[in-house]
């Protein structure tokens, strides 16, 4: 491998703060043909892991991977991510075994802000269903009224279910093929539940989107005519995955104009009204 | 043991043959988080132009064997917004500033020179060699006469080091070697990334939304080294050599070679403090064989005969 | 679902495009004891010259990041000794056959071109690239005036189809490319080796007694992708992709790119049924895309505006 | 990694013979500070192997690394080698644990001929003493009388001393610090031996050497003053270890003149009169 080893302790004078950590793999769980829920032993990781914040990975390769953090245990300093294989990256990592040691860097990104927000709509659509888990079991431990709106492909194709139910959130789970709650996208179904909502609880909602550009687009039109707050996860390559290579930018609005935002730092999570999509 | 990592290169004494490559260090913020900058050598900043820009359409990176190719395209604030929020948090790193800058034109390189010449920094980078933009750096830096006019031009408005940072996809590189220094530049940097490709047979595309992109990593360090050894046969002006730096055995491959500083570029975005790690191992490589000053290896390879 | 591997690239009709590089399958003796060497398009000769040459010292090979360097120089028992004793073999075999030639002068292409013309092969592919012979070819090849002497006196003496295989040690390859076509070459095959040089920083030594040594592998792949794809681009002579290919997807990648057929160099080194694999791979792969014909993939790529 | 994978039985129409199979690693037994004795399952190797043969070796880097058979266990096929720690590759090697899957290319070369001998001499230095036991396993097989001629710095660095006591041959240990049977090189140690060696048996006697080129050149003058058929097996970098590449070359004399000879087929191991030193 042409990976740089992690460096022993001790032997780094001048550092103030390392971001790779090396962890020990202590579970990787089938999910689904082409799913899987990796648990990493990463105390460090799982104390100062927020929503919406990633990870970038060792991934047999030369560049690692940024996967989301889907769910913590602090107490047993555990970090959970889920993984969608896509190509040789997220093939690696879904074949990984128990006790191998991977070099995680993390966490990063600046997640979704839920400060101020007394209930939270989560909008998941493909792997997005993953990092927003964590947003429902946060809400859970700060007491913020949860709703969970998950797509899938069908029914065979859904994952996290269970958890979902478990995070004690309302749950909408919607297929495309019609075999769950709703028939449609997740921004389908995201628009049939505000119909059903009382609409007056505008200010302290949030809804936080992450899944396909498309389906975050969508999402955030919906939110922008039900005037709901929206915070989406963007997704794009990334190298660095600290900010210093300019490689992962996404097109924002700012005061001056447009930018290139890089998405490692400046995001995954942006205020929706900020994207240019 | 005490091991003396300083050394002199192209005009500027730094405390370490490490210098941080353009375009992966940022401007030193983001990495200040993470470890003291001032066991650095120096920091080249990213590649700077007349305006600011905006850079190419993601995605900007795609990876391949040993190395990536990356079509960041210049993204930059523009030299003006660079001197006056950038600079000043470049200069108390503690280590050398080195200012990377590129032209669409002799004249932009004049303009942007003038506005260092008067500035606190330590050596001018000339980017003669970005693969990722249409018009520009990389097709005056593979023609020895244009290269000539910039380096001539640039001289002639500044006393400050001028490093010229060649690219790698030209037939000879020594020629452009002697070129530059011939104009006047205190030290040639080599290598910028070689022009590269990577394709989705699936969807018929390039990964790049520029197409192509400026490949870098350990795949190109024996075409970087190769480089280094033939420039040192042929010019007397010192060498910075980059190009696939991951570990401390490299960095001594380069000088020995015939580099007398060193750059770390994609090691960076793989490991924030991958200098630091290179900076320990360095000492201990060296307490090794007993070699205490590291500027002694420049230029030490025995060629086979 | 039957799947057609067939191709035709620069006058030669081939079962599949998996042609075997020069330099990497001898003249296919020691592989036909592991498979059935029909079942590849073709195999490239070892590069001949002249007179027998015994080649460089060694060592004559150094592992690099995702590839190696090699520095063989050559050895041959030239093109008599192969005509009498290596081509009969290489005749039966049941995929065609490519002569790579290898001249130090205009003169010794000619020469060969001559003796080959009327013996029972498939194409004459001239090296115009191998950087590890001191004079020679790589010069021939980097210059597109010499580069054109070469082809147009060998196209005088042959109706044999002649491949031009251009090193992409050059400023421009599409300029060597369009030299190669207009001179009168069937197909231009993209890419030989890079220079590269290893050294050993411990004892000084560079790696390769040659000092320098040609980067084949994975760790090229991007480089020979983007010529590829800029040479299909600028010239209507089918082209030959190598560089890097370990697996049906890198085959696939370089024919959307551009390619009409491939060569396998160092995969061969690594795994000698390698192209077994790909073979059995690409008809895997087309299969699940409801591709019926391989050829009908070449340059389809369509690049970002 | 960039290895092509070994590909599943059955989908490879046109083989005849690959000589690539993939080995599980079955014990990884370390002999000192910088050597290790690696036992993989591989009966195919185990069946076929002849003393002085190698295999090429995945090795966590892109090219494969030689290395000499040491011993085989024919019944349970598996195949033991020595490696000592020189760079990378080995390195990789010697931190295998039992349980990796290893691609393997072997048994490679011509190995020591044998036939007609009625008495071998081993000489054997650095990690020629691995390959050199299989030798003398062989003639205690083969009921040819053996004598084992060892040579090491020191006795701390002395390995496979137990093996050859056990494996029946006349065994002299030679170290450079004079803290075995012999001071000095395994050379010397080998003169001394010649000369007290009745001199009726020169046409019925192999010296096999194993070892850096100075010591096996100084064996092979030995042996030519001593007149006893002498073969050697040399060392050089290699890539397919098939023949294809001319990457291992050693000069050697033939009826036409010199030539370059491949280690890897034509070898490595060459009657000593045919080589160019
Ligand atoms: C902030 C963030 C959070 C993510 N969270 C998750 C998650 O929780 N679960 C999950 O399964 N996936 C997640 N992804 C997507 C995941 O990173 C990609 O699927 C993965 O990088 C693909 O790698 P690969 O090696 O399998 O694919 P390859 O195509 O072989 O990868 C080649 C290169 O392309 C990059 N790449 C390819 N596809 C993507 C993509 N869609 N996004 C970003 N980079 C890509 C890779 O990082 C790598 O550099 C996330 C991505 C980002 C940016
Ligand atoms: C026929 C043969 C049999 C061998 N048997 C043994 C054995 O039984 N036990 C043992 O410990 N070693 C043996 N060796 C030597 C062993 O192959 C090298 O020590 C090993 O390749 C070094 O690899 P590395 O990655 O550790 O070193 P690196 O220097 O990192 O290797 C880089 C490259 O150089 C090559 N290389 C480096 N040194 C040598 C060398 N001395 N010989 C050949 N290639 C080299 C490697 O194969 C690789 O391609 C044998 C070599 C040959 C040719
Ligand atoms: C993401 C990225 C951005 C780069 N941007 C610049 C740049 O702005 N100016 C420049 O001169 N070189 C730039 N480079 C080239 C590097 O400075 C360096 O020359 C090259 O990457 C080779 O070194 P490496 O293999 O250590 O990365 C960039 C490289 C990368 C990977
Ligand atoms: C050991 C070796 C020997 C080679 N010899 C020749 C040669 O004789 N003639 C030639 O045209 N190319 C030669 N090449 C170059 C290959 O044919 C091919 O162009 C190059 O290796 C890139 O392809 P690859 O990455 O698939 O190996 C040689 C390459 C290797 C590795
Ligand atoms: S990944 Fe490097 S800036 Fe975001
Ligand atoms: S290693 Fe390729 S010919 Fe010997």
């Amino acid at each position: 491998m042409d990976k740089i080893p992690a460096d022993p302790a001790g032997q780094r004078h001048g550092i103030k703060y390392d971001p790779v950590t090396t962890c020990e793999v202590a579970a990787l769980v089938r999910l689904n043909s082409d799913t899987s829920q990796l648990t990493l032993k990463a105390p460090r990781i799982a104390a100062a892991a927020e929503p919406g914040q990633f990870v970038n990975l060792e991934a047999g390769h030369f560049l690692r991977r940024p996967i989301g953090v889907m769910a913590v245990d602090r107490q047993q300093g555990l970090v959970q991510l889920g993984i969608r294989v896509q190509g040789r990256g997220t093939e690696w990592l879904s074949r990984l075994r128990p006790g191998t040691v991977l070099s995680v860097m993390g966490p990063l990104g600046k997640g979704f802000q839920l400060e101020g927000y007394r209930r939270v709509i989560t909008v998941g659509g493909g792997t997005g269903v993953f990092p927003l888990y964590y947003v429902q079991q946060m809400c859970r431990e700060q007491g913020i009224d949860g709703i969970a709106v998950c797509g899938y492909r069908s029914k065979a194709d859904s994952v996290l279910t269970d958890h979902y139910r478990a995070a004690g959130c309302q749950v909408l789970f919607a297929s495309d093929e019609g075999d769950l709650d709703v028939e449609g996208h997740a921004a389908a179904a995201l628009e049939q539940l505000l119909q059903s909502l009382e609409m007056d609880r505008q200010e302290d909602t949030l809804i936080a989107a992450c899944g396909p550009n498309i389906m975050m687009q969508a999402v955030a039109k919906i939110a922008d005519v039900y005037q709901y707050d929206c915070q989406v996860s963007l997704e794009e390559r990334m190298a660095c995955g600290v900010g210093v290579c300019l490689v992962c930018v996404c097109k924002t609005k700012t005061k001056t104009g447009e930018a290139n935002s890089r998405c490692c730092v400046d995001g995954p999570v942006f205020p929706a009204k900020e994207v240019v999509w | 043991m005490k091991i003396d990592l300083s050394v002199e290169a192209g005009g500027v004494r730094m405390a370490s043959p490490l210098l941080m490559a353009s375009g992966t260090f940022g401007f030193g913020r983001e990495m200040d988080a993470f470890y003291d900058l001032s066991i650095l050598g120096g920091i080249c900043s990213k590649g700077l132009t007349v305006a600011p820009r905006l850079g190419n359409d993601p995605p900007r990176a795609a990876e391949t064997a040993s190395g990536m190719l990356n079509s960041v395209g210049l993204q930059n604030p523009g030299i003006d917004a660079f001197l006056e929020h950038e600079l000043p948090f470049m200069r108390q790193t503690g280590c050398k500033t080195i200012v990377n800058i590129a032209g669409y034109s002799v004249e932009d390189y004049v303009a942007m020179a003038e506005k260092l010449t008067d500035e606190a920094i330590d050596a001018i980078e000339l980017n003669l060699s970005c693969p990722n933009v249409r018009t520009g750096c990389m097709l005056i830096g593979s023609d020895p006469l244009q290269l000539t006019e910039v380096i001539q031009a640039v001289r002639a408005v500044t006393d400050k080091p001028i490093w010229a940072k060649l690219t790698p996809n030209v037939t000879s590189i020594s020629q452009m070697a002697v070129a530059a220094a011939d104009a006047g530049a205190d030290a040639v940097v080599l290598i910028n990334t070689l022009m590269g490709m990577a394709v989705d047979w699936k969807t018929r595309r390039p990964i790049l939304k520029n197409n192509t992109g400026g490949l870098s990593g350990p795949a190109i360090k024996p075409v970087a080294l190769r480089m280094v050894s033939e420039v040192y046969q042929q010019v007397d002006i010192p060498i910075i050599g980059v190009g696939g730096i991951l570990c401390a055995e490299d960095v001594l491959d380069f000088m020995v070679a015939g580099a007398s500083a060193v750059q770390i570029g994609t090691a960076n975005l793989i490991s924030p403090c991958a200098a630091v790690k290179i900076t320990h191992d360095l000492r201990q490589l060296l307490g090794k064989e007993n070699l205490t000053r590291i500027s002694t290896l420049t230029g030490t390879l025995q060629l086979w005969s």
